[in-house]
């Protein structure tokens, strides 16, 4: 199996203004936060992120916005970062930023659908409320379920913690989250890790996700410093 | 005396039974899992993605890699699992979470609830909070009887919806209720105040039962 | 967390005549063997049994159907065991089988959403073949896909590698197929494993399949004697 | 000389291309594996839950644990990784398996495939393969061109469908054929067969490539 370790401005040279890039991550924890950085410094513009939250600002996806490159956020909350109340209510119309929230559950479940070949799912969740509006009501059983529809991107920015040179990948503990649902949603998806290890290394029971859906790996990630 | 959040945070533990999978909002609800009665085993789920959630651990011993679902660093007990986003709203969903307790904006009789938004002012988003109250087989909300004054428990609810017909109790600082087919049910009140001040501080007719308990 | 260990005997002897059944495996490699041995001894009749296939004959499901036990097969694939078409085409009444065939990943997707919580599912598998009669077809951004409902059973078996006595468990190598989708879509669950260890032992990572979903641990597997 | 399947086998494996992730069905498309060329390097994806399949290991030397698609014990080669099934089918619909190859009792002009099914006669159930030709980027079909001078190749399949509008390519001992807009398009032939005596065992008409390729 081919080796696909690169260098982290390597791994981001394809991504242009105006890309969509899921990036994983729950607060941050789970985010490869030496990809962001290099997206930072490439400086790329009118990104639509894909993000379970905003981050932190100075921290994973929180950069990208605090340095003005999300045009569009994609998300379940954002409460946890008042950058993003600040961007969507501001008067400087280049700098407003569109924030479109889904219901944790359902985001994840779009970009699995996403990945997955599925056309779409029923969700209970958000009947009845405004995540419902403009949506298909479908009942099943007596019971009503929203359609959902699947949700790729054309880069996607995870996060292991241990990763062979192929790309096959172990999260360590919460840092899992969206990561294994990303790597399989989007065109090209770029892994940053904290140790690289030879393929045969790793168990084939315990990868989670695999080097199939890796085109880069890169190394250097490391751990959140608190 | 305790202090109004740590006397709902008790009351709310006493719900729960042995084996439930249970898991707790951001703020009051966290506290609940400091009051688990003695001789009861609950079990965890963090929505962000594992089973088996444990204390917060000691300054310096954190792993950051662990994290609840508000951010704050936390610890897994022995026999935990930890699983992607899909698998945990799977487990939330499928109705593999025996209680969910959190907070509210508003409540009303039919068991709608309001707590994710204040347009115009808060847009947090809903994070798992859609989810989790219309997949867990029981929904407590934990919250203050009312908000400076105003009251939050309502004939129907104001603010946009988090869902419809998915609350089954109320816990606040007055009492325990209850949402039942015919309105909210007064089940139990706290021993410093009368019906009439649970009432006057509810926005929707409450049943009183005819066989209030006293909650000391 | 509890210990949910218990004999065979006491584990099933919650399933009767007519129950409707998950069992984990393909081709038997990953079925719970000392489980239904104990449902041959048992003898209850007219199941509804929901597998990848019928096993082979004297092994895995294929025990149940030699012994007509089976009343209706919901499978994706039978064709390995020979008694499944003899079945189906006897004379004798109230030997006949009923075979209701499903693609497998339907067949999995189904199971997963049964245990999930979702009311169906968009997949573009069985449009324009037999598989779509009766069901609605709908389309999204040009492509048709069949709606697809999801599956639950009153019960599953299923067969781990090592479990710990809460249930906790991790299936090996190609073991592991519908294990972990029927153990979240059953009301109650039982899994026959090869190992049983303590709470505590398994590393939280790796574990494939929460105690939470189990109702009773039952030792005793052992691999396939070839 | 090499008898049929492996001519056939060995014709497939050349359209194979490095780093391609592929799903090989049971019984003539599995000798495929054995004639991948020199330099490329190729994944194969087994259904029942795993990417890496590798050998077929020697008597006494097999992990019970591991078996493939038809129940036969395989290995897994370094870098290998199990999967349950919903993860191995969101791997195939998800355009995730770059080539599918697998054997047709009819394949038609239009692409359809019917490969599962003789009503009345034989019922072995469609398994992974409708969830495969809709998923794979590439549907190669391999087999033996006639069923006892019986066509297999059709304008329109009899026999129930597979699916619809999947197959891309169709390997058989007397040549190569794509499908494409216009029909079936013979772009190579071995050897030993003049262009009619395919078209004399083909139920539909070959459009005959002007630089129709000799494969020897």
């Amino acid at each position: 199996m081919k080796n696909k370790t690169k260098t982290v401005y390597e791994a981001v040279e394809n991504i242009k203004d105006g890309a969509v890039i899921m990036v994983g991550g729950f607060m941050a924890t789970g985010t490869p936060e030496i990809i962001i950085d290099a997206l930072v410094k490439k400086n790329i513009k009118n990104l639509t992120v894909i993000c379970n939250d905003a981050g932190v600002p100075g921290r994973g996806v929180g950069k990208l916005l605090s340095n003005g490159q999300i045009n569009t956020l994609i998300a379940s909350h954002v409460g946890l970062n008042p950058e993003v109340a600040q961007r969507m209510n501001t008067d400087v119309e280049e700098d407003k930023l569109n924030c479109i929230l889904i219901p944790q559950g359902t985001l994840a479940e779009r970009i699995r659908a996403g990945g997955s070949g599925l056309g779409g799912f029923l969700t209970p969740t958000g009947v009845g409320t405004i995540v419902s509006e403009d949506k298909q009501v479908i009942t099943i059983k007596g019971r009503d379920y929203l359609l959902e529809e699947p949700l790729r991107a054309d880069f996607a920015l995870i996060r292991g913690s241990v990763t062979d040179r192929f790309g096959n990948t172990i999260y360590n503990c919460s840092t899992r989250n969206f990561n294994p649902l990303m790597a399989m949603a989007a065109d090209a998806v770029i892994v940053g890790t904290e140790k690289i290890v030879e393929i045969g290394e790793l168990d084939p029971n315990f990868v989670m996700t695999s080097g199939i859906f890796i085109d880069v790996v890169v190394g250097g990630e490391k751990p959140w410093q608190i | 005396m305790a202090d109004i959040k740590t006397i709902i945070a008790s009351r709310v533990a006493k719900e729960l039974k042995d084996g439930d999978v249970v898991n707790l909002g951001i703020g009051l609800p966290t506290m609940v899992a400091n009051y688990i009665p003695k001789g009861i085993e609950v079990i965890f789920q963090s929505e962000n993605g594992f089973v088996g959630l444990g204390p917060v651990p000691d300054k310096g011993n954190e792993n950051v890699d662990i994290v609840n679902a508000g951010a704050q660093y936390v610890s897994v007990i022995p026999g935990a699992q930890f699983f992607d986003s899909a698998t945990s709203f799977g487990i939330i969903r499928g109705k593999h979470v025996d209680v969910t307790i959190l907070g509210a904006l508003e409540v009303d009789q039919k068991g709608n609830l309001a707590n994710w938004i204040i347009p115009g002012k808060m847009v947090p988003g809903m994070g798992g909070a859609m989810d989790l109250v219309v997949g867990a087989k029981k929904v407590i909300i934990a919250m203050q009887h009312t908000q400076k004054g105003k009251h939050k428990i309502l004939k129907e609810c104001t603010l946009p919806y988090t869902a419809l017909n998915v609350v089954d109790m109320i816990i606040t600082e007055m009492g325990v209720m209850e949402i039942t087919p015919g309105g909210i049910y007064l089940k139990e009140i706290r021993s410093e105040f009368t019906p009439e001040q649970v009432q006057a501080a509810t926005g929707a007719e409450l049943i009183i039962s005819s066989d209030l308990k006293i909650w000391k």
